[in-house]
């Protein structure tokens, strides 16, 4: 089980490696966007800093959510999610190695780039560490969530929106606690409630979310 | 002998509903080592939806398979390991490698690939370490086939594997199904073109269909139509 | 013969299962029976008890002392906003029933309950918003009740969209049938992290949503409409089953005409 | 020339609205992304007043360049856009309509659907009718834009994304000016010279806009 | 006869450069009223390429298309109003039926539709209001191959015409290519697997190839390889 796991993780990050700037896109939205309030909103110090956990949450989900339709569908389009579902790995080990590829991919960066957006946004220096740690935890939920939409969505023409409006009404409690935590932290309120509760969404992703991504995957190819 | 000498594929009363409509019913199947069975008739006959069937992607909606006698739905972790299904998609990257390709392929199915043979049997050496994105439809179809060759298993199910194929290819494949069922393997092949295979049965989808439209000389299949009826959901 | 047909390619009829109750409404010749029978029965309650609640809820209720004739909304919002949610949870039941049995009634269940329930949240949704405005003075606030309400908005969008996108019935009803599972796990911790959230934020906003003591007079035209709407939504229901049930037959008749 | 250009908006149009609910999911986006925003900033109704400008202008942008990859991407893939580069339409005038029927299903939308928005973000009752004003004259020049991104992109996996980073800094312009049309009509300054310069800007990408798609689309097909 | 006589339609010398590769090199040919070519050789030598160039929708890296001797590339519209090209995609949408369309894209050519007679000629008339997604692999090819009848035009373009149609529509195909070749058309066909076409010359592609691969048997086409010293950037 563990080696075809570790090499469908291995080829996804091959192939997203090789994909060059490609692959770097869902980084440079959360840039683009996150950089675009400024210039809607007004350069005024005081109001970023006071918008800037939710805007940067709003950002970073928005990014994980664009880069949601490629998990499945390349491999839908041509065959190999076929050939992989008749290899030895159970279904629901396929969505997650999928699920953990794509956070690799497209959270990490995010969290790796938080911190000069935070700058960018004049984040209070308290909510710093606190956005990056609560980007650790939230970001796999979102992929994880991410691979039940992009799994119910696979085969579908114009999936890519839809997938949007069936994602985002789950991403809700993540981003709400995530900006909690960092709200919490600026103003001396204690973030670790916001943090366990953000952890025990995450250990309940990686429990349930495998499972309905696999039935989806296993209507799409039928 | 490389497989089982004594498998046994055997299909009972399948019927395959797709779109909510039924494709066909009633069709069986029996296949022993070294047998091969040639699917043909019409377009939209059901040949890729019971291929599918038999690679267990599809759930039939009535009806088994048995592998020496039990059933697949039992154990269909074991079905998987002991087939190839090539359909209509090439399973192949742009950003891949042919080789890259195969052993990636035998790596999800937990075995060993033996890329460099399997790529030399259909005359891709030359071409096994260039990106997927520079190869033409039919070299790219060779990519595909020669999965069954990388990692072996005893059953082949092979949806109009010579679309797009040359001739020395096509000969290419026949001669590596040939081989396969005289080490004991089974093909089971669906074609509009014909395709040479020794000794193989030859199953025409049409005796199975349900909802056959009535022609204007012969208005009597009018009744076989609508079996929507008491039926239909 | 390895390959045989059976006898002369006819298709065989299935064996009916009988003895489950289940299936008790496995074929849909009886379930359309049943329709009919049902149809006038939900017709006649929908009706009577709608019209009741809404002579007594506007013209025999006093006045409230405190809103005026404001508050005689409330027999449409709150009745709508039960079952906005009372929906979503037989939504959610029979996606579970259809992928564990895969029962076709379970699906058609879904499908014909989305748009109703949609329906409902809207108009709950709406008739807050108009009552907000003379009372609160803005037509929104993002209370967590409110917003929890909106997102149950969103996730039934998200089921009626992606049972859409389907050209295959079935699959469209399988795959929606995940996602209400899915909503339906998210929907207790989308209420509960809102209104943490809101509390966190703004702690004052949902007092004036907690309702006093409701006086006695007005439980009457309550009921009524809550029992109105709860016979409107089957009527719907068989409705829309009926009419799926005849939309397939038609695409399945064009499926054929295809297929030769 | 008029008939094959109205037969291809025609056409478009008529794909949309068989698209059923579909072809309505940039408007959806629209609405959960800037309902988001409450989410994440928090629900003071003063500082939602403040930002909803910019909030509603950022989120009709990436509503308009979500939608922007299914211009060309169906009629590439089934090879409809090649019967049509080798009909009478010049490539250039293809893209121009493209584009116009882009934004009629999803620009114009977006137009209908902000004053119900504007109500949930508390926008203020001077800024309504100028954030529509502003929304109609920007949001053609979002799609016109988007031809040329979505053009350039049309033949390459992962081209959404990829698409979003060439589109999104050409849309900056239009984003300040629109806002800022908004902003100077809350605080009376005077919108008339942003909504002209936005006007100027459409004029500008009428003109230019279809060129550079077309030579996109060129290569595109070869 | 429908179409002008005495047209002559000529390629001189193209090469053909595809993802930074020569394909081929050299080709030349000439083709007048009635006249037919069919374009052959294995996979990856250049046929769909040659057939997208003669098209005009791939530019040629070297050469020129002429037709009664003026060049194509002076006049593209009038070139492209000439031809019919039908690649390996159908252009047919989901949710559009058959007859609408045909008659949106001779809409988009300007020129009126047939688009009843010429479903008729692919026996499609029953499915002619029939959306997209019904159809199956065969129909949809049909759909595609009948834009040929509904507006006319003397050059047809057929990469792999025959691909998934079974017999009977083969056999119509070669009807109507017959048929429109004594009309005075002409007709350039692609295929691996052979189809009727009386009197049409042959193009194997593998006489222009630049790169050819050095087979152990054929040393000496080593050299012949890598041309790409002096020209690839
Ligand atoms: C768009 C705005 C609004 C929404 C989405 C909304 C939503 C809801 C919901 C979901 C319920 C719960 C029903 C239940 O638990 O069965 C409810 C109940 C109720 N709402 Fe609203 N509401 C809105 C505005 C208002 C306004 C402005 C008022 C009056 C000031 C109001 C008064 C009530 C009352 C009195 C109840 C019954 C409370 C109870 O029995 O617990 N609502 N509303
Ligand atoms: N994904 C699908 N969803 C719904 N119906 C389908 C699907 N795929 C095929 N069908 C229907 O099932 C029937 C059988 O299709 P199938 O592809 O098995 O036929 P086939 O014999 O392989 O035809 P062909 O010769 O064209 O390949 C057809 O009538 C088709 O319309
Ligand atoms: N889009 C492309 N980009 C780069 N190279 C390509 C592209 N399409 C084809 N090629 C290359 O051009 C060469 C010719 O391809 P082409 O498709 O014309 O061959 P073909 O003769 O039609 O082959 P087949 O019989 O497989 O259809 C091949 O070597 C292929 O690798
Ligand atoms: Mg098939
Ligand atoms: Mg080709």
């Amino acid at each position: 089980m563990v080696g075809p796991f570790l090499a469908l993780i291995g080829r996804d990050l091959r192939l997203a490696f090789r994909g060059g700037i490609g692959s770097l896109v869902s980084v440079v939205f959360f840039v683009i966007a996150s950089a675009l309030f400024p210039l809607g909103v007004g350069p005024e110090l005081t109001l970023l800093e006071r918008i800037a956990p939710g805007v940067l949450w709003v950002c970073a989900l928005l990014a994980a959510m664009l880069s949601l339709d490629r998990m499945f569908h390349d491999d839908h389009e041509d065959g190999s999610l076929e050939q992989i579902a008749l290899g030895a790995l159970p279904l629901e080990l396929v969505a997650l190695a999928k699920a953990i590829a794509h956070w690799l991919t497209t959270g990490l960066p995010l969290v790796l780039a938080a911190p000069v957006l935070a700058v960018l946004l004049n984040l209070s220096t308290e909510g710093f560490v606190v956005l990056i740690v609560s980007l650790l935890i939230g970001s796999p939920i979102l992929s994880l969530i991410g691979s039940v939409g992009a799994a119910l969505t696979v085969g579908l023409r114009r999936g890519g929106v839809l997938l949007s409006l069936l994602v985002l009404p789950l991403y809700v409690p993540v981003l709400i606690f995530g900006v909690g935590a960092v709200e919490a932290a600026i103003h001396g309120l204690g973030e670790r409630s916001h943090l366990l509760i953000l952890g025990g969404g995450l250990v309940g992703a990686l429990v349930l979310a495998p499972f309905a991504a696999a039935a989806a995957l296993r209507l799409a190819l039928e | 002998m490389n497989h089982e000498s004594l498998a046994r594929f055997e299909a009972e009363d399948l019927t395959c509903v797709r779109g909510g409509r039924r494709v066909f019913t009633g069709l069986s199947l029996s296949l022993g080592s070294g047998g091969a069975l040639l699917l043909h008739g019409p377009n939209g006959t059901g040949k890729s939806s019971l291929l599918r069937i038999l690679a267990g992607l599809l759930r039939p909606a009535g009806g088994r398979l048995l592998w020496n006698g039990t059933a697949v739905r039992d154990d269909p972790e074991s079905h998987r390991a002991r087939l190839h299904y090539v359909g209509h998609l090439d399973s192949l990257k742009p950003l891949m490698t042919p080789a890259e390709t195969l052993t990636f392929f035998a790596a999800t199915r937990a075995k060993p690939a033996n890329a460099a043979a399997a790529l030399a049997a259909f005359d891709l050496a030359d071409l096994a370490d260039l990106p997927g994105r520079y190869l033409s439809a039919g070299q790219k179809r060779r990519t595909a086939l020669s999965r069954l060759i990388a990692s072996p298993a005893p059953l082949w199910l092979l949806d109009e594997p010579t679309v797009t194929l040359d001739v020395e290819s096509t000969a290419q494949l026949e001669r590596l199904m040939a081989a396969h069922r005289a080490e004991g393997g089974m093909v089971i092949v669906a074609t509009h073109t014909g395709i040479a295979l020794e000794g193989a049965e030859r199953l025409d989808l049409r005796a199975f269909q349900v909802g056959r439209r009535a022609t204007p000389d012969s208005p009597g299949q009018v009744a076989a139509t609508p079996d929507f009826e008491d039926e239909t959901w | 013969m390895a390959v045989r047909a059976n006898d002369s390619g006819k298709p065989a009829k299935p064996e009916k299962k009988r003895g489950r109750t289940w299936h008790a409404l496995a074929n849909p010749a009886r379930f359309l029976r049943l329709a009919r029978a049902v149809f006038p029965w939900a017709a006649g309650v929908a009706a009577v008890c709608i019209i009741a609640g809404v002579v007594l809820g506007l013209f025999v209720v006093p006045p409230d002392y405190q809103q005026g004739d404001a508050y005689r909304i409330i027999f449409v919002h709150v009745p709508a906003a039960s079952l906005a949610m009372i929906i979503y949870a037989i939504m959610a039941l029979s996606g579970a029933a259809a992928l564990i049995w895969r029962h076709p009634l379970a699906d058609l269940i879904g499908k014909a309950s989305a748009p109703v329930g949609a329906a409902f949240t809207f108009i709950n949704l709406l008739t807050g918003s108009l009552w907000g405005q003379p009372m609160w003075g803005t037509w929104w606030v993002w209370d967590a009740r409110l917003t929890s309400m909106l997102i149950l908005f969103f996730l039934y969008l998200g089921y009626i969209a992606l049972h859409a996108a389907f050209d295959d019935p079935t699959k469209g009803a399988r795959s929606s049938a995940i996602l209400a599972l899915v909503g339906a796990v998210n929907l207790p911790i989308i209420k509960f992290s809102v209104d943490w959230w809101n509390t966190l934020h703004q702690p004052a906003t949902i007092s004036k949503l907690d309702a006093p003591s409701i006086d006695s007079s007005m439980i009457a035209p309550l009921i009524l409409m809550f029992v109105g709407f709860i016979a409107y939504y089957l009527l719907m229901l068989t409705l829309r089953i009926r009419s799926e049930i005849i939309a397939r037959r038609i695409r399945n008749l064009r499926l054929a005409q295809a297929a030769r």
